[in-house]
């Protein structure tokens, strides 16, 4: 038996929804739920939570890359059933953490994390991601599985994070730094509350396929889809299709979603661009959006040196002038863009003033500024 | 050995980060090793390497759009994608990825996860993302045919349903919360795993003038992200006082307690002045320290966490917790991206969650009346305003609603505002005021 | 001789331009311009700067209503020759002020200013507006001149200095207080940037004067002239006219401004908003714009009580929790807005949150509030 | 005796404040009373205190639109304004303005005042407004007959001209500055007379899409308002160092000097401290105080003038001194308000002028090449970009004319930002990549 393609509906199941994640919860955590005290990071990657029954549980944070095989998740599952009583789980940002209820289980997992390479001499299990350091960037697809992409995803964040290893096992930060990647302006990671994140762009206008535009797309949502009204109706050959007013475009890549006849991507065209100083969290200033300050880098396969460069050049001036719990934007606030851009050495350039709808908000209404 | 030379691809196998090529290597040997009798295209990896590497070169992405592919009655959980250059990369010709909805809070037995691993071995690409960004398990890349297969698999073997994609509701996701943090204000797994069984019919079938998304945050640090990527994020919070103890206050001052957790132990930032480091940040200055008391005025407190992250084992939330509620976020596809704004400052959170639902309810039905297609519920409230929005939900302005209130007289009045209301007769005014 | 009506243009003079100020200046001021190393305010309206010269200069201060008579101008020309020499100055807040530059010519100045009233009882020469005080409302026509006031600005700010008088003689405030009039939203007091504005505003949509409206007017420029499109082209009783979409409009004026066969003022219809919080120096906090707190009073002359009521309910939560140097606009953002409606009593209402251009900048994202 | 009661503007003749009414009345006998040869209506402050008591009753202003009148050859200057209700109050049937162009910073001869009172009574209402909130004297009401003998006796009895309305350049107007205040960073008397006549055809002669203002501010402090109320803002400020004179600043720490000079004398604050009330309050947090020694790093301070402001006899501005230039101000119509925006970061402000008028013709330039109807500058900075306005302005962008970079990632790019431009052969690309 199975699924009959004569018969789809036969027995057919649907709208169960997920697991039920207390199937799932080791049992020092189903005890004590809900019941947690206090804790702490013994070192960089491990954590101990305390129950108010007197309970521990230590946990073992490493860094994942979220594209994972079966036969990479059948090895984590080998580890959380020698160690772990087969349980384990992932983080908001794709970091594997196993768990054990008693701190003598903790330096044989580590031990047995540690060891575990793959075939090219990278980690398998790095341990880490915790507290004041790097933790895991969390990305999207790239040119791995999405049709939008202006950028890779896994590639660049391979490289960015061999880069910044150490900081990953590390905490010498005065904040956490959350790096996020999305590679089109859809941004499926939201990073637009970030640390740092790396963003794929479009710098070219959509190619025009006039020949096949009208079988393969609804013009008229393809023309609604722009923002910024940039796409009229127009006859080209005696077929149907649409103008793009190019100087209008501003590269987002709707009028692609809507309409593959409307390709963006290119060699030349297409790239990195830098934001920094987002937060999420409400500790102490309110969540901020990422800002701008780096509008273009080219795609440079397969080590991307300009963007891991760039990323360096702001996390060695931040780590040097930040005060202890302050985030990369609140450093930037406090000394001032100007002197933000003086200290990375990044170039500012036109690209990075506002000219979108709240354009004016951004611009500087006094006289205060530093020489 | 391997189908396609990747001499770009293996440069990315040096440096110590977990690498994914690596891993794609050894899954690619693996089918070709394997006795499983693989349903979908035996060398999919290797043809995903070599289409890789083609694009390294080519600097431009060889993916086309997807189409409209999925399971029999769901508008959503599947992704179609199709290569644009099949010819040479047959076994990645159609590729669609699943989106299994996750476990509240991804904690998992192995036993599932290798259920799930044999499951997509043999039916997909054996290839995954642990987890995508909203939260799903991502089965990357299957033929079309499959897809009945594994859905049929998944939910009679698995007893595992599909998550959102489409203009339906997406799948719902939340903060570790009461299972290992202290910091919980509310049982974010509870509420998640309720609401998205509540909300099967919204998730898998498309009825929204677009996506909405649900994310769970059990307290004002924001875990999972809700307050950037949910169009409304539930955050938790609490009303009544901070719990102070005094003496583990001494401990963390006296230098017996690492401040935050050990969270800065990487690095020497002397020795922990609580003044300096706690008093002096709180964002409303409502904190004293005398030498050997702490007070707090909660009152004047944000309840932002920065005392409580700092000494854990000194300060817990108070007892009277909840959640506020914020709606809008979304990524900058069309209007500009946004944060969720605070709609209901505090609101209890406990089952059936009524009161929350009814909120839901309200807000689905208001957007599926006026929003256009496409337009997430965060730019139907910039169109409409947001006292628009608050009729709506049947809220009562409030100040804690806004930054600071408007800074332009350009208060769009209404007739009723008006006594008698904007009937005149221009006849009568010129009686009293000639031409 | 003179002008010559059947002439124009003969011996015609133009292009002259305003009076040099030098020809103006007294000559201790003359002496000493460009060489003043410092001031003190001796009491409340009394100042004396000090020049590297040794050079003092005295200031005596007083309060003027703007709108003067030619009588009251040569009483101030005759106290100023009496005893400035036959100078005299105006300030950019309408107060006149008499300079000295002895001590000893202080004391019969203040004395002489001090024992002028006018007939009704009321002060010619009130002495005050320094320091970290109440000075002059500056304010526009309103019913004394202009075509398009909501409120009168005369006779309401008589009324808000009388209740607030000894203010303008003091120095008891956190910081200086500015408050100032525009009786439309063509603001021309600019008074978006002030401390406390008392604004006029409509609330009714224009009447239209539809038999006489296109011998009247520039159809097609009203219709430009609304911000908000919601004048439309329209036939009324076969006489070319407009329509407009009441729902749409915001009362803004600017179609009356346009064409006087739409006028919006109404008893109903028209009264005060009170904005506050804004400032203009770039001290400490950057300049900002006032926000609006109440959305409308009703014009009760001859004494606009509610008004003047509203502004003392502001100021005295204001003077007693703001800190030292504090603006009104700073004390509420520290305090937060839920707060600032607490202190001052005034109903927070949902006319307060912005829907106009950049409202999404004003609404709240976080969670940080306080109950 | 008065021509009409004014039961409701008699209660305006009460409380101490100066009496606008009181005022009135005092002139409406004078002109009873005189022997001058009245030209303009012997009633109309009588028949305007009429009409002001009606309107006290109606709470509807009767005043009707301007209409055109003016002096030959200047389009602005004067202001029309036309009773509704003639018959009741013939005396205000026609009541126009002048707006006359005041001295730079508003000094006068007792001399030059009186001159303009025997003329204003002769041929006006005998009310005016000292002053204006442009900046300009206003002589209130006159027919439109006494329009040009008016003018011709201002310019060649009084060598005085008028100011400015319409759209062209209005009156400019300037602080205090060198002639009273030690905190002027540049001569704004100087410079507001020089540009006044340097722009005469622009301020009498419209030729602008709307009204054009510049306004001198000497020092950050502000006390023209430019910043809020100038097209142009010019706003003095310096390069180089306070200077600090610590004796001085003893004294202050010491009370023998008043911090503020005095300002803050009504009410007891408690002895001067200069950590609380400078140090911490400096918002870039540049100064030290150790006791007997006051230090500012001068590189991190943004000149906001507390300090200065706290101890002007002890801390001075810089030597090097000049002006920070900002653009587009304005009241809120039609876009809602506006400030001037930070584009000149500094500018040395020294005759004749050459840079600032050159900047200025440049923008002028734009503005009435691009400028819609009554679209002032600042709006159309909004619409065009700031990019734009620089490009104009030949300026490089400078992190200092924004308060943060942009946060979305709309970059309008050009096409030269591109090598080898926009154009792609579509069919070139479709070898790469097959529909
Ligand atoms: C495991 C995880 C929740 C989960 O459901 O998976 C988690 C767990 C904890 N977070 Fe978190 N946070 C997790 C994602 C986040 C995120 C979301 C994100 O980054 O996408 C945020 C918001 C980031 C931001 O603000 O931009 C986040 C902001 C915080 C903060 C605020 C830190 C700050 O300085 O603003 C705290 C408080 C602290 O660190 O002291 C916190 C504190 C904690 C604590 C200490 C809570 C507790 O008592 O257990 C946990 C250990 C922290 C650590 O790793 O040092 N967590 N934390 C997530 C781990 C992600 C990872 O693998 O690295
Ligand atoms: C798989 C995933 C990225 C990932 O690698 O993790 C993803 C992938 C896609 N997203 Fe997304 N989005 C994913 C999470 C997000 C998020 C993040 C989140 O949910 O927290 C966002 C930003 C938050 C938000 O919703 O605004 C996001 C904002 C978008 C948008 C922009 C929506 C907007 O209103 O601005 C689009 C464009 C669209 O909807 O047409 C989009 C569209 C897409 C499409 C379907 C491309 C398209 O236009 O057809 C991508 C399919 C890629 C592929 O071939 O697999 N995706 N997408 C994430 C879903 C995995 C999961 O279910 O767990
Ligand atoms: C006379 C006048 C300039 C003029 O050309 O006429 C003037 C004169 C002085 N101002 Fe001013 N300011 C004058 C209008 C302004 C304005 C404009 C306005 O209010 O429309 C402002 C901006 C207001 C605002 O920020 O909203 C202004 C903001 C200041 C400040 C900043 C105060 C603050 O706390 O932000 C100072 C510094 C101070 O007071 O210590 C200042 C300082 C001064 C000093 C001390 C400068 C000096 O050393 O001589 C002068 C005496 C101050 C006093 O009266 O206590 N002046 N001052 C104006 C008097 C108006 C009046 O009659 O009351
Ligand atoms: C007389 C004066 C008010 C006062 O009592 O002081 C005044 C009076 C008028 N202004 Fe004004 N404006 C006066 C200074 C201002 C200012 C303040 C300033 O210049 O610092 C502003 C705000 C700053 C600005 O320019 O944005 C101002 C912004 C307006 C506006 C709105 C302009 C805008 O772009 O938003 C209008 C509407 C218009 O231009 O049609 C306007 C229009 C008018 C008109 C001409 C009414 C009209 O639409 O025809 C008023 C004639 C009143 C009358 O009957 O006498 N007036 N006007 C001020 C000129 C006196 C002088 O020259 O010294
Ligand atoms: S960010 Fe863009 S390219 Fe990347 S996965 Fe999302 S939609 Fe696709
Ligand atoms: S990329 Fe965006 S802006 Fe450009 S044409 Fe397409 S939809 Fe319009
Ligand atoms: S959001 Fe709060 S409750 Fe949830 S995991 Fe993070 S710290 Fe804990
Ligand atoms: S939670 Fe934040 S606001 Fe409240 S007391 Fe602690 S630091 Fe202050
Ligand atoms: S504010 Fe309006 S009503 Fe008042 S003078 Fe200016 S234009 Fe006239
Ligand atoms: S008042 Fe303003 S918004 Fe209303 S119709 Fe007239 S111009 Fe339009
Ligand atoms: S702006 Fe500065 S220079 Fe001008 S008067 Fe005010 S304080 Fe003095
Ligand atoms: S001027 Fe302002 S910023 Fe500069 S030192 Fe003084 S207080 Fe600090």
């Amino acid at each position: 038996m199975g699924y009959d393609p004569k018969d789809p509906l036969k027995d057919r199941i649907t709208d169960i929804g997920p697991r039920d994640y207390k199937e799932f919860l080791p049992s020092v955590i189903k005890e004590n739920y809900g019941k947690w005290l206090y804790h702490e990071i013994l070192e960089p990657g491990v954590l101990v939570h305390v129950s108010e029954t007197g309970a521990k549980v230590y946990t073992v944070r490493v860094g994942g890359c979220r594209l994972m095989s079966v036969t990479h998740i059948r090895e984590i599952c080998e580890i959380a059933d020698k160690h772990c009583d087969g349980y384990l789980r992932f983080t908001t940002r794709n970091n594997v953490e196993f768990m054990v209820d008693d701190e003598s289980k903790l330096k044989p997992l580590m031990e047995d994390l540690e060891s575990r390479e793959f075939a090219g001499g990278s980690k398998k299990f790095p341990r880490g991601g915790t507290g004041a350091g790097l933790t895991n960037i969390v990305h999207t697809q790239g040119w791995l599985h999405c049709h939008t992409p202006a950028i890779d995803a896994s590639g660049v964040v391979k490289c960015v994070m061999d880069e910044l290893y150490e900081d990953f096992q590390d905490m010498r930060f005065p904040a956490q730094v959350r790096i996020s990647l999305a590679c089109c302006l859809n941004m499926c990671g939201a990073v637009h509350c970030s640390d740092i994140a790396i963003l794929g762009i479009h710098r070219m206008p959509p190619m025009l396929d006039h020949e096949h535009l009208d079988n393969m797309c609804e013009i008229p949502l393809a023309i609604a889809a722009c923002p910024t009204g940039a796409i009229k109706p127009a006859t080209v050959d005696g077929k149907k299709s649409v103008a793009v007013k190019n100087e209008r475009c501003m590269f987002c890549g709707n009028c692609y979603t809507m309409c593959p006849s409307m390709p963006l991507a290119d060699e030349e065209g297409s790239g990195v661009a830098l934001l920094v100083g987002g937060k999420i969290s409400n500790r102490i200033t309110e969540p901020k959006f990422s800002k701008v300050v780096v509008p273009f880098l080219y795609n440079e396969p397969p080590r991307w040196p300009s963007t891991v460069d760039a990323i360096k050049k702001i996390l060695n001036a931040y780590v040097d002038g930040a005060q202890k719990y302050e985030r990369l934007g609140d450093w930037a606030e406090r000394i001032g863009w100007e002197r933000f851009f003086e200290k990375t050495g990044l170039p500012f350039t036109g690209h990075l003033i506002d000219d979108y709808r709240f354009a004016y908000t951004t611009w500087r209404q006094s006289t205060q500024f530093k020489f | 050995m391997a189908k396609h030379k990747t001499p770009m691809l293996d440069e990315l196998e040096k440096g110590k980060w977990p690498s994914f090529i690596s891993d794609m290597k050894q899954e690619a040997e693996s089918r070709e090793k394997t006795n499983v009798d693989l349903q979908a295209p035996k060398e999919c990896v290797d043809d995903l390497l070599g289409l890789m590497e083609l694009t390294y070169e080519d600097k431009v992405v060889h993916w086309k759009h997807g189409g409209i592919v999925g399971v029999f009655g769901y508008g959503g959980g599947v992704i179609g994608r199709y290569c644009d250059q099949p010819e040479q990369f047959p076994g990645v010709r159609d590729f669609h990825t699943l989106r299994v909805n996750q476990p509240s809070s991804k904690f998992y037995s192995t036993e599932y996860l290798r259920q799930v691993c044999e499951l997509w071995e043999r039916r997909g690409s054996g290839l995954t993302n642990m987890h995508g960004s909203t939260g799903d398990i991502i089965l990357l890349g299957t033929t079309t045919p499959q897809l009945e297969e594994i859905f049929w698999e998944l939910t009679h073997n698995l007893d595992q349903d599909l998550g959102g994609s489409g203009s339906n509701l997406r799948t719902p996701s939340c903060c570790i919360g009461k299972a290992r943090c202290e910091f919980a204000c509310y049982d974010t797994q509870a509420v998640c795993t309720d609401f998205t069984m509540e909300y099967q019919d919204e998730l898998h079938r498309p009825a929204f003038p677009y996506k909405f998304k649900f994310k769970f945050d059990g307290c004002p640090n924001g875990c999972v992200a809700s307050i950037a990527r949910a169009d409304m994020s539930v955050i938790g919070t609490w009303k009544d006082d901070i719990r102070i103890d005094q003496d583990a206050v001494k401990a963390y001052t006296g230098g017996e307690l690492k401040p935050n957790g050990g969270a800065h132990a990487g690095r020497d930032w002397g020795a922990f002045d609580i003044q300096k480091e706690v008093i002096d940040l709180c964002p409303t200055n409502c904190m004293a320290w005398d030498g050997n008391k702490l007070k707090i005025d909660n009152k004047e407190c944000t309840r932002c966490m920065h005392c409580i992250n700092v000494m854990p084992k000194a300060l817990r939330i108070g007892k009277d917790t909840g959640a506020s509620i914020l709606f809008g976020a979304k990524a900058p596809i069309l209007e500009g991206a946004q944060m969720s704004t605070l709609t209901v400052p505090f609101m209890k959170i406990e089952e059936p969650y009524e009161e929350l639902k009814d909120l839901v309810e309200k807000v689905w039905d208001y957007w599926s009346e006026e929003g256009k297609n496409r337009e997430r519920l965060g730019e139907l409230i910039q169109r409409e305003g947001f006292q628009k929005f608050l009729e709506v939900c049947e809220l009562d302005a409030d100040p804690r609603m806004i930054q600071e209130p408007r800074s332009n007289p350009y208060i769009f009045w209404k007739e009723e505002d008006v006594p008698g209301g904007w009937e005149r007769d221009i006849n009568e005014f010129r009686k009293k005021h000639q031409r």
